[in-house]
C-alpha cells in the first residue's frame, strides 16, 4: 500500500520509445524534478503529451533541447521559440489539439471510454471528413454531423502534486491542477511527485483530487534541497 | 508593458472594450490585448474572470512578493484570486467554455470578415504555434469580441470581405472594437456602431476591406 | 454575484413536463427540502434523472407515490419496491442505464460534448445494433465495434451540497457527491441546497467541487428547522 | 443479519472467500453475499475496499453513534473509513472500475455458465430493478469471482451448460465460489479446484447442469 519510491529506480522503469503525458500548463504543476532524472537517464525517442513545450530551458524544453523528443501531442507553444523552430525545421513531430479536446481525449482514456462525438473545429482545417459521423444525438429525429475525438493513451504520467500520502492520494493546488489529475487517471503507469509526502488520512477523503487507485508511485522531493530554480518565479513575468 | 507606455491606438480599444464588461458577467480574455484589460475595469468590478487554464476569480496581475509560482492566468502572468474564485482542472475549464458557461469572450485577431468568420490561430508557412483555447472560446462564449488595431502594422486591412487565413471558428464573432470603429456583425453585414472621435466615415472605409453599413442616424463618437 | 434565493420561488420556475436531474445515491446527497417544495408545489408529468428511486416515503420515492413523475432515467430502483411496482404496471416508464455510463452521460452534457464511445453491455440486451458503430479508435488500423452513447440533457438540477458560498461555489461530502457535480454541470438551471452558506472567500479554491459557473442558485436550508427526518439516520440500517 | 445467524452454506463460502482477498488489493463487493465480507477479512487487512457510489478505503459497517447520514456504501449501509480513504464522484468511481483499477470484485449471479457468462440483473418478467453498476464491473475487473449457493432455494443448478437469462455480460467470470465447491472458468470448461468436505464429486456434478472437468490429482478440500 505505501507507493513511496526512489527517484531514479522510478524513472528507470520509462524506456526509450514511450509515451508519456506529463502534467503543467506552462510552468505550474510541471513534474521538474521527474523530467530532470529523464533527461539524466537519457531515454530517447520519445512521446510526449503536454499542453505546451515549457518556455526555454524549463521542463521538457530541456528534453527537446537534447533531442530526446520525436513527438510532441500539444494545444500551444507558443512560449517556447525553439520548439516552434524544432517544429518549422521538422526536428520535431508536433500534433496540435484545442485544449480542451486535448484534455478530454486524455479523459477519455483515464475514464474507460474509447472516444467521444464533439463539434470543436468541425469546419476548420483541423478537422478531416474522414472524421466525421452523422449522428441522431437527441429527440429530434434529426442527425448531426460531429466529429469523433479517439480517447488518447498513455504508457506512463509524470505529475505534480502539491500534496500527497503514502498510499498515493494526490492534491493539487492554483492553477497547477490544470492536466495532471486527467493524465493520473490515463496512463498505465503514473509517477506523482510531492514537496509535501504525508502518512494516509492527512486529508479529509473529499479533498482528495486523484485517488491512489490511479497513481504507481510517489516521490518526495525535498523542497530545500531541490536545485530547480524552475520551481520559482520566473523572473521575466514578475511584475515589481 | 506598463499602461503609460501603451500606445494610442492600443489605449483606445482597451478603455472602449472595458465598457463591454459588465456586472455579474462571467469574461474571458484572450492573450494580446485582452489579457491587458483588467487594468481598465472599475476597482470593485463584480464578475468573475475566468482563464482557461483553470481559475474562474482571477485578480489583478500579482506584483512580486504576493506572486505565486503555482498560480498563472493562460498568458503566463502571475495573478491574484479574488474572494470566491475555484480552481479546478482543465477538463472541467473547457466543459465550461464547450457548456456556455462563458458570458462574454474578448479575442485578438489576425482576420475577421463580414459573415463573422475569425482567424486568428494560424499563419501558413509563417506562424503555427498551434490552437491553445482559442477554437473552444470563439465558438462556444455566449458573446465574441473581437479587439484588434484597424489594420495591420503596414498599414493593410484586418476587417476583410471573406477571411483568407484558416478559421478558428466561422460565423462566430459579434462585435469588433478597433482604435477607428465599434462594428457589429449582422445578418445584413458589419453595421458601424460607433467612430473614434478623429476618423471620417470615408477613411474608416477606406481602411477596411469589407463593405461597411453606416447607420442613418450619426454616429456616435468613442 | 449573490445567487442566494428562497426557496419557493426558486422551485415555482419550474414548469410541469419539465426534466429534472436529482442528485443522490440513495439518501446521500439527494436534495430532500428541495424535493418537498416540488411535491407542495404541485408540478407534474416530470421526467426524472436520478440514480435510483430513493427508498418508499424518501425524497423522489413521494414524488412517484403522488403521480408526479411519467418518466424516471435511473440506474437501479430495486431499494424502492413501490416504484419497482409501478414499473410492473405500467404507472411509470422507467429508463435504465449502467451506473457509470448513467453518470458520464449526464457529464457528456455537462462538458459539452454530444456522445460518447463505450464498450459496456454492447453484447448484451440492453444494446440495439442500431447504436453501434465501426471505429478506428487506436493506431492498430483495425475498426472496433463500440457503442455510441448519448449526452443526457435536463431542464433542471436539484442539488444537496454540504456546503456553498453565495457565489454559489459547492462542496460535497463522503458518499453524497455521488451524481451531484456531474448534474450541476449538466443541467441548464441549477438549484442547489445547502445547510452552510458562506461568504465568498471562506473555501479554498481548490477545495470546491462545483464551481459558481455552472449554478444558478443556492438556498439555504436551516437545518435545525428542517423538519425532514429524511436527512437522519434511516434506521433500518443502523446496526447497533 | 449479524455473523452467528447466517447459514452455514453461507458460512462456508464468505469463509472460503475472504481467501482471495489478498493484501494490497483494490476489491469491490457487490450487494448480497459479497458485501457480507470485510468481517471475514483479518482486523488489519492492509487493502482497499471499493463502493461504487464513491468511496475508495470502506471500512467495516458503523454502528450507531459512529454513523453518518452522508456515509453509505452502494449496499445502502452506513460505513466508517479506513485512513487513507477518498471519497469522489460517480463518474470518477466508474472511471477508476472502466480503467481496469479493481484489482478484484465479488459479485452475486443468478446464472454462471461453462463460458464466464453472467447472469445476474434482470430475471424477465419477473424481477427487473435495474442494472446498477454489475455490467461495468462484471466487464472490467481484473478478477471477477462469483459468490453463490451452488444451487437454488428449490435446488436448481446456478452453474449452466448455457446461461438462459439475459446476460450481464459475457465470459467475465474467472472463478466461482459455492458452499459445495471452487470451480475455475478455463478455456477447456469449469474446472474444479476444491470440493465441500461434505461432499462427493458425483454428488457435485449431479447438482450441476455443466459438465465439470476435475483435476488428475487429488482434490483439495475446503
Amino acid at each position: 500500500m505505501n507507493k513511496q519510491r526512489e527517484l531514479s529506480e522510478t524513472i528507470a522503469l520509462i524506456p526509450s520509445g514511450a509515451t508519456i503525458m506529463v502534467g503543467g500548463f506552462g510552468s505550474p504543476g510541471t513534474p521538474f524534478t521527474l523530467l530532470d532524472e529523464l533527461l539524466r537517464q537519457g531515454q530517447d525517442r520519445l512521446t510526449l503529451i503536454k499542453n505546451d513545450a515549457n518556455e526555454p530551458g524549463y521542463g521538457i524544453a530541456k528534453l527537446l533541447e537534447a533531442d530526446r523528443v520525436d513527438t510532441l501531442i500539444a494545444s500551444h507553444i507558443g512560449l517556447n521559440r525553439d520548439a516552434v523552430q524544432r517544429l518549422n525545421s521538422g526536428k520535431l513531430k508536433v500534433e496540435f489539439h484545442p485544449q480542451g479536446i486535448l484534455a478530454e481525449k486524455i479523459r477519455a482514456a483515464g475514464a474507460g471510454i474509447f472516444g467521444f462525438l464533439s463539434d470543436i473545429g468541425i469546419e476548420t482545417e483541423i478537422t478531416d471528413p474522414s472524421q466525421i459521423i452523422e449522428w441522431q444525438v437527441d429527440k429530434s429525429g434529426a442527425k448531426r454531423k460531429l466529429k469523433v475525438e479517439t480517447a488518447l493513451h498513455a504508457d506512463f504520467a509524470l505529475i505534480h502534486a502539491a500534496r500527497a500520502d503514502h498510499f498515493g492520494n494526490l492534491l493539487y493546488t492554483d492553477s497547477a491542477i490544470n492536466f495532471n489529475p486527467l493524465m493520473a487517471m490515463a496512463a498505465e503507469n503514473v509517477f506523482a511527485e510531492t514537496f509535501d509526502l504525508q502518512p494516509p488520512g492527512t486529508f479529509p477523503p473529499e479533498h482528495i483530487h486523484t485517488s491512489c487507485a490511479f497513481v504507481s508511485a510517489v516521490i518526495a522531493v525535498d523542497r530545500k534541497r531541490a536545485l530547480h530554480s524552475e520551481y520559482e518565479l520566473m523572473e521575466h513575468y514578475v511584475e515589481d | 508593458m506598463s499602461k503609460t507606455e501603451r500606445p494610442v491606438r492600443t489605449e483606445r480599444i482597451l478603455r472602449r472594450a472595458a465598457k463591454e464588461i459588465q456586472s455579474g458577467m462571467i469574461v474571458n480574455l484572450g492573450i494580446g490585448l485582452p489579457t491587458l484589460l483588467p487594468d481598465y475595469l472599475p476597482e470593485n468590478f463584480a464578475g468573475l474572470i475566468h482563464s482557461e487554464n483553470g481559475v474562474l476569480g482571477c485578480g489583478s496581475v500579482a506584483k512580486r512578493g504576493q506572486a505565486r509560482p503555482s498560480l498563472i492566468d493562460s498568458a503566463g502572468h502571475y495573478i491574484s484570486l479574488k474572494p470566491g474564485s475555484s480552481c479546478f482542472d482543465s477538463a472541467v475549464s473547457f466543459a465550461m467554455i464547450r457548456r456556455g458557461r462563458i458570458d462574454l469572450c474578448l479575442l485578438g485577431a489576425f482576420e475577421v470578415d463580414t459573415c463573422g468568420n475569425l482567424a486568428n490561430w494560424k499563419i501558413p508557412g509563417k506562424l503555427s504555434p498551434g490552437i491553445g483555447g482559442a477554437m473552444e472560446l470563439a465558438q462556444k462564449a455566449k458573446r465574441l469580441i473581437v479587439l484588434s488595431t484597424h489594420t495591420d502594422k503596414n498599414g493593410r486591412p484586418k476587417i476583410l470581405e471573406h477571411c483568407r487565413l484558416p478559421l478558428t471558428a466561422p460565423a462566430c464573432v459579434n462585435r469588433i472594437i478597433t482604435d477607428e470603429a465599434v462594428i457589429d456583425v449582422t445578418p445584413e453585414g458589419l453595421l458601424v456602431q460607433e467612430i473614434a472621435d478623429n476618423i471620417s466615415t470615408q477613411d474608416l472605409q477606406n481602411h477596411t476591406e469589407a463593405k461597411l453599413i453606416f447607420p442613418e442616424n450619426s454616429l456616435r463618437k468613442f
